[in-house]
């Protein structure tokens, strides 16, 4: 048997959890990013933002399910509050967005420690507690279509504002001051993030996901535990849904609570590497405009390709296809897949 | 003084009386030794007495505290410890990440955590795997890790459940070593479940033999293993002296 | 699902009992047998039905019109049947190879599409689009299967997603191109309402009913009777046992895969004259077909059908008890209501 | 599973560098369709060109090309130099963000004017970006109420809002049924749990009590996962209502026409208001006997003008399709930029608003007058008219101006 043997290298030792470097790693990001929309033209500016709230939304998805090993698939819940719940202050309210962010991460944490208490109390696991988890996104979504309170299936529009105010979050359009206020609350997820893995709570975030019996018998409280972990991720991934908002200036019960929006959570994640910190991020900055690049390659193909031109659908088959294939072979994601390789270089060993 | 005190703890899994009207204590500072066939309930017992299971009756008293059906880590912070018998590492963490997160649990700092922890790797001899990823070590390397996890929380008693199982007979000896400095040096009050009956030998000050969920009998050592009714119990089953 | 640790070795002496308490982690297959399962089946037969006659009562009172619930009954059940139609080759799946395949639906559409072909090039009854679809259907699933999905068994459940969701992507968007967008149609020679009870219904309808049934029979024979089935739910209940056993679990993943596609094939080809074909038709049924499977117990086929009924007359009737609300709502309350107090479904077994 | 690393990165790789080549300046693509400069100037046309509108979102995509074609044919914008028109498309994919990036790459690439969308929610997204970049954008199709109610400058739209569709849809009713001598009185409604349906019965209810009836039972759905109504048609019946008013979409409105076959109420009229089923050309082959009479009140391409007709024609020899409401509006949009063009003689983006907002252009919709924009950028003469499924065709039966045949009324289902 190699099983000895496959054990002898798997217990290579792991590089010592380096979170300063991780944390000055952000710090280079976001320095070099900054410039970014004075060189980017408006469209890809505009993709870029894009990226960012993608970003944000699968940094938030992967702390509860990556981080916290427990399987969300209604992350479009916490996406949705924070959208809903700001652009109802702003419109019926008044109240600056910025505050509305902070209000709906704590309506977000909060309904999301609810819905987790809830499917936990009930022992729910795997592809049960995802399937809770949807099924909870779609009420949401149900039950504002319906409700005279946030303008039934109608949803919001942001009013515009004759002068640009960054008390009201917006600019003129294409203003690189929104690349940069995604950016920065990118920056800040990721921090939390990193600074939340490493303290106490974050180390017993994942000890209870590789053993919750072993993490309960050395006095962890795992009920708690995974609460503040699921609290902490749906905060996050609300500020996805406030900025979201303000920068596309619409919301309505499908934009926000919609699957597709929980499926855009999971997806960064997956491709960049579940349960890394950086893995949400690399995922985001490749599907973000891998859309776009499937649809321009098609808008002007090479000339041999001449006759698949104007074939609707063909961008979204050559992006399943794509978004297939990557799952398949990378299936640690990008970011996982090149740390394992750096690990394995690192313990003398050549892959097989 | 009586440091740990199981009164008629029964439970059963539809209709199976996996443990029955057990009762025993334990005095501190001393090492009670639980015995018995497969399938004679000890690892449930454990679960009973470290609160993974509620128990169907009976209490659990921890320095006088009834700790009875209370979550696991009320329980743990009360000062009672346990291992595993099939090892539970933190699989995506190194060894003494593993013990780091247990001096946390049982409330060290995140920046005292990690040098303490060191000791306690230290001491179950793991030094070498230190900053291994736990999930890869060997059988012995894992036993220790659940020992060294047990005792960076720091308890007044252990709950071991066959920590010497798998390991051969040379791996054996530092290990039981280590086991009596705990009861010597740090006065830490020891339960295990064994089946290498020299073990058991060597370390109880007094044996509990299960059979059937029920307690068989008890008492000393060389009293027990002479009881007609324990070789009796244990016949066919697996030798009274060797491990497996 | 919890990230991968160490693989667990063999049962411990006596500490299965923890997880053994534990019903999310049980994997119920077609009745696993047992007296005691029977008498808790009809026992659990008799609360439902209980509960329904409850509900019929509600409603009529509610909606003060008894023809109005009678026609509400009628249809729930009716369309229950197609929903179990459908679930019923999704809870084979999600029962064997424990995936959770969104792309379903997208092979139902590819069954749709076949019988519009069918009906359209060469002029044939509906029905007989069976006998194409249902084999196309098969050998599609076996192929996708061994080409795509046997590569992810052991990556963690949400790759699994993501992959039958681009596989979804994929399909629909193919027969966008094949197809063009433009809505079909395929009618059945013959199709009227027919009166029950009071309440009308076409007799198309009643026939995917019917067959419903008679599937979900053929199915429960093919799992209960025949050497395959044996095969099949003994790695549903635990792979690495058959393995030890001698069975090739790579070829029954295959297989059952295989079969539940195909039965989206003939539930594409009976509700083909019940809606209007498009790309994305096959989507609708998604989502209700996982509440169904849930409902039912995964990998229980007449658990399946069951638990369609129940969604059918909860959409129904939920109508009534909740106007202007969307019936979906109801049906996600019971959804999780059944989440939380028996995971394992309504008819699955607590093993 | 070590030895999958390989090819992984080989298909990591382009992935990756095409990801990137995406977000950096746009290279050949952009600079070479180049909009205002030389003699090209480009119209950005957004659709929903994949997904489940696909079929409406191709229709206006190549109804607006057509037009683009016709203006070149013709000698291009006189006032320009006869400068061409190009139309750049994009597939919005139905989503609102797909929408909004793909406007702003038009934008960014040159274009002078937008045209879409058919999606309201998609519609509000590129109205704001049109707006905040200060670029024209003329919606074809899109129903909301809303969409110009923000104050917008500089979104137009042709079609009629839900509210005139609402309440010209209650008024043919009363009017059609009193000269038949067979006034309705009660009317249930069975609609879409959308915006476009609520919006739409709204206003239909406003005017219909205002003429004197009486909307009694009002049920909801939800168009994405509905699969039979004959519970509600069969409260329908219990209601005792005399007319059946359906506002919804495609796949919904067939359910609705067979569930009323197979129910058989008795009614005098199945009557769509802007519903997206009854007065398409697949409704009749599809529902077969169940489609007769049914009615709709809707926005509508106007088959009794020549120019109409041809303009059908050359769609079906085209496309080998029968051309839709939707496609003409797409035209008409192209057209009403193509006209703007012409007068204001410029292609810059607040004159060209300017010349739009003055728009006088006949039309080849069924409308009260020619197109031309109210203060808010509503289309002022876009009216629906009425239509109704007769021998398995959908004809224009009222106002008499747009009559191919009088209206048949009672029609009772299965007429």
């Amino acid at each position: 048997m190699t099983a000895t043997a496959e054990r002898e290298a798997a217990a290579a030792p792991l590089p010592r959890p380096a979170w300063g470097r991780h944390l000055v790693a952000v710090a280079v990001l976001a320095v070099v990013l900054v410039p970014l929309p004075l060189v980017l033209p408006a469209a890809q500016q505009s993709v870029a933002v894009r990226v960012l709230v993608f970003a944000i939304l699968a940094i938030g998805w992967n702390v509860m399910s990556g981080f916290g090993g427990m399987f969300s698939f209604g992350h479009a819940a916490y996406f949705g509050l924070g959208a809903y719940v700001s652009v109802w202050l702003l419109v019926e309210r008044g109240i600056s967005p910025w505050i509305g962010m902070l209000v709906g991460m704590v309506v977000a944490g909060a309904f999301a420690a609810l819905i987790g208490f809830l499917a936990l109390r009930y022992r729910l696991k795997g592809a049960y507690f995802a399937l809770a988890t949807f099924a909870f996104a779609e009420m949401l979504r149900l039950i504002a279509i319906n409700s005279d309170l946030v303008n039934r299936a109608v949803g919001y529009n942001v009013p515009l504002r004759s002068e640009p105010s960054w008390a009201y979050m917006q600019f003129e359009p294409g203003s690189a001051n929104y690349f940069w206020i995604a950016l920065a609350l990118t920056v800040v997820a990721l921090v939390v993030t990193i600074l939340f893995l490493r303290s106490r709570q974050g180390r017993f975030t994942v000890a209870v996901r590789d053993d919750e019996d072993a993490a309960a018998a050395l006095g962890i409280p795992v009920m708690r535990t995974k609460l503040i972990t699921i609290a902490l991720s749906g905060a996050i991934t609300s500020v996805a849904g406030t900025f979201y908002v303000q920068y596309y200036f619409f919301v309505d019960p499908d934009v926000a609570f919609g699957n597709s929006v929980s499926i855009q959570a999971i997806l960064p994640a997956v491709i960049g590497g579940v349960a890394t910190i950086w893995g949400p991020v690399i995922g985001a900055a490749v599907l973000g405009p891998l859309n776009d690049v499937t649809a321009t390659v098609l808008r002007n193909p090479p000339p041999a390709l001449d006759f698949l031109q104007g074939r609707a659908g063909l961008d979204v088959v050559l992006y399943a296809l794509l978004l297939i294939l990557i799952v398949l072979l990378l299936p640690q994601g990008v970011y996982g897949a090149i740390r394992d390789r750096v690990q394995r270089r690192r313990a003398g060993r050549r892959p097989a | 003084m009586t440091l740990l005190e199981v009164e008629s703890v029964s439970k059963s899994f539809r209709g199976l009386r996996a443990v029955d009207d057990v009762s025993f204590t334990v005095e501190e500072g001393s090492i009670l030794g639980i015995i018995g066939p497969n399938g004679a309930g000890k690892t449930t017992l454990f679960n009973l007495v470290a609160g993974a299971l509620p128990p169907d009756t009976g209490s659990v008293r921890l320095a006088g505290t009834d700790v009875t059906g209370a979550k696991p880590h009320r329980i743990s912070h009360a000062g009672m410890a346990r291992t595993f018998q099939l090892m539970k590492p933190f699989g995506s963490l190194s060894v003494l990440e593993n013990v780091a997160v247990a001096r946390m649990a049982a409330g060290a700092s995140r920046r005292r955590a990690p040098a303490e922890a060191a000791d306690v790797v230290d001491r179950v001899g793991l030094t070498r795997w230190r900053d291994a990823r736990s999930e890869g070590l060997p059988t012995a390397g894992l036993k220790r890790l659940e020992l060294a996890r047990a005792l960076a929380s720091r308890p007044r008693v252990l709950l071991l459940d066959e920590v010497l199982a798998g390991l051969v007979p040379a791996e054996r000896t530092p290990v039981m070593e280590l086991l009596e400095t705990l009861r010597r040096d740090d006065g830490i009050t020891l339960v295990f479940v064994e089946h290498i009956m020299a073990a058991v030998m060597r370390l109880s000050d007094s044996v509990l033999v299960l059979d059937q969920g029920r307690v068989l009998t008890s008492g000393e050592p060389h009293q027990v293993t002479q009881d007609p009714r324990v070789i009796e119990a244990y016949l066919g089953e697996e030798p009274t002296v060797a491990g497996p | 699902m919890t990230r991968p640790t160490t693989a667990h070795g063999a049962p411990a002496e006596d500490g299965g009992a923890v997880t053994a308490a534990d019903p999310a982690t049980d994997t119920p297959v077609a009745a696993t047998g047992g007296r005691a399962w029977w008498r808790g089946a009809v026992g659990r037969t008799a609360l439902v039905l209980l509960l329904a006659v409850l509900a019929v009562a509600l409603a009529y009172w509610r909606s003060g019109s008894g023809v109005v619930v009678s026609q509400a009954v009628v249809t729930g059940i009716l369309i229950g049947g197609v929903y179990g139609l459908v679930a019923m080759g999704l809870t084979l799946i999600f029962g064997v190879l424990d995936i959770v395949n969104f792309a379903h639906g997208a092979f139902l559409a590819v069954a749709l599409y076949v019988t519009v072909e069918m009906t359209g090039r060469f002029g044939v009854h509906p029905y007989l689009a069976l006998l194409v679809a249902v084999p196309v259907m098969f050998l599609l699933g076996a192929a996708v299967q061994r080409g795509i999905l046997s590569f992810s068994i052991g990556q963690p459940l949400e790759n699994q997603l993501l992959i039958t969701l681009g596989l979804a992507l994929l399909i629909d968007n193919l027969l966008l191109l094949v197809f063009g967008p433009n809505p079909r149609s395929v009618a059945l020679p013959g199709d009227s309402g027919v009166e029950i009870l009071g309440a009308v219904a076409t007799v198309s309808r009643l026939l995917a009913f019917g067959v419903a049934l008679v599937l979900a029979a053929l199915l429960y024979l093919l799992l209960q009777r025949t050497r395959l089935g044996t095969a099949i739910r003994a790695v549903a209940a635990n792979d690495t046992g058959a393995q030890l056993v001698g069975i090739d679990t790579r070829r029954i993943y295959m297989l059952t895969f295989a079969i539940g596609t195909a039965c989206a094939g003939a539930a594409g080809v009976l509700v083909s004259p019940l809606v209007t074909i498009e790309p994305t038709t096959g989507e609708l049924f998604n989502i209700i077909a996982f509440v169904v499977v849930v409902l039912g117990g995964m990998g229980n086929v007449v658990g399946a059908l069951v638990g369609g009924l129940l969604i059918g007359l909860t959409e129904q009737l939920g109508a009534l008890y909740l106007p202007g609300q969307s019936p979906l709502l109801a049906v996600f309350v019971v959804f999780v209501l059944v989440l939380f107090l028996r995971p394992q479904g309504l008819f699955g077994s607590k093993a | 599973m070590r030895k999958r690393w390989t090819p992984a990165l080989a298909v990591a790789l382009p992935v990756v560098l095409a990801a990137c080549g995406g977000s950096a300046p746009p290279g050949a693509t952009g600079s070479d369709e180049g909009g205002g400069t030389g003699d090209t100037i480009v119209i950005g046309s957004l659709h929903p060109l994949s997904g489940a509108a696909a079929a409406d979102g191709q229709q206006m995509d190549n109804g607006a090309q057509l037009a683009v074609d016709a203006i070149n044919e013709a000698g291009g914008i006189e006032s320009l130099g006869g400068a061409q028109l190009e139309l750049a498309s994009a597939d919005t994919q139905g989503a609102p963000e797909v929408g909004q990036s793909e406007a702003q790459r038009l934008i960014q690439e040159g274009a002078v004017a937008l045209v879409g969308t058919y999606q309201s929610a998609v519609s509000q997204n590129v109205a704001a970006t049109a707006e905040r970049n200060q670029v024209p954008f003329v919606i074809d199709v899109s129903s909301a109420d809303e969409i110009l109610q923000q104050g917008y400058t500089y979104t137009f739209r042709l079609q009629p809002s839900a509210e005139v569709l609402g309440q010209r849809g209650a008024e043919y009713l009363a009017q059609v049924s009193e000269a038949a001598g067979a006034p309705a009185q009660t009317v249930a409604v069975l609609h879409e749990q959308g915006p476009f349906g609520t919006a739409i019965t709204e206003s239909f209810r406003a005017q219909a009590e205002q003429l004197g009836m009486t909307v009694g039972e009002v049920i909801t759905y939800d168009a994405a996962n509905v699969s039979d109504f004959t519970t509600q048609i069969t409260t329908v019946q219990e209601s005792g209502a005399d007319v059946l008013m359906v506002a919804g979409y495609y796949r919904d409105g067939v359910l609705v026409a067979n569930a009323v076959q197979t129910v058989g109420p008795e009614l005098d009229a199945v009557y769509g208001v802007a519903n997206g089923a009854f007065d398409t050309p697949q409704f009749p082959g599809e529902v077969g006997a169940a489609g007769e009479g049914v009615f709709d009140a809707n926005y509508r391409l106007d088959i009794t003008n020549p120019e109409t007709q041809e303009l059908a024609e050359l769609y079906e020899q085209t496309h080998g399709d029968q051309m839709r409401t939707a496609a003409v509006l797409s035209h008409e949009a192209v057209r009403v930029v193509a006209d703007a063009l012409e007068r204001a003689g410029d292609t810059d983006p607040a004159a060209l608003r300017d010349a739009i907002a003055e728009t006088q252009l006949e039309s080849l919709m069924a409308q009260s007058g020619p197109i031309a924009f109210t203060e808010t950028g509503e289309n002022e003469n876009a009216t629906p008219i009425l239509m109704q499924v007769l021998d398995g065709n959908v004809r224009q039966v009222y106002p008499e101006e747009y009559a191919e045949t009088p209206p048949v009324y009672p029609a009772p289902p299965g007429l």
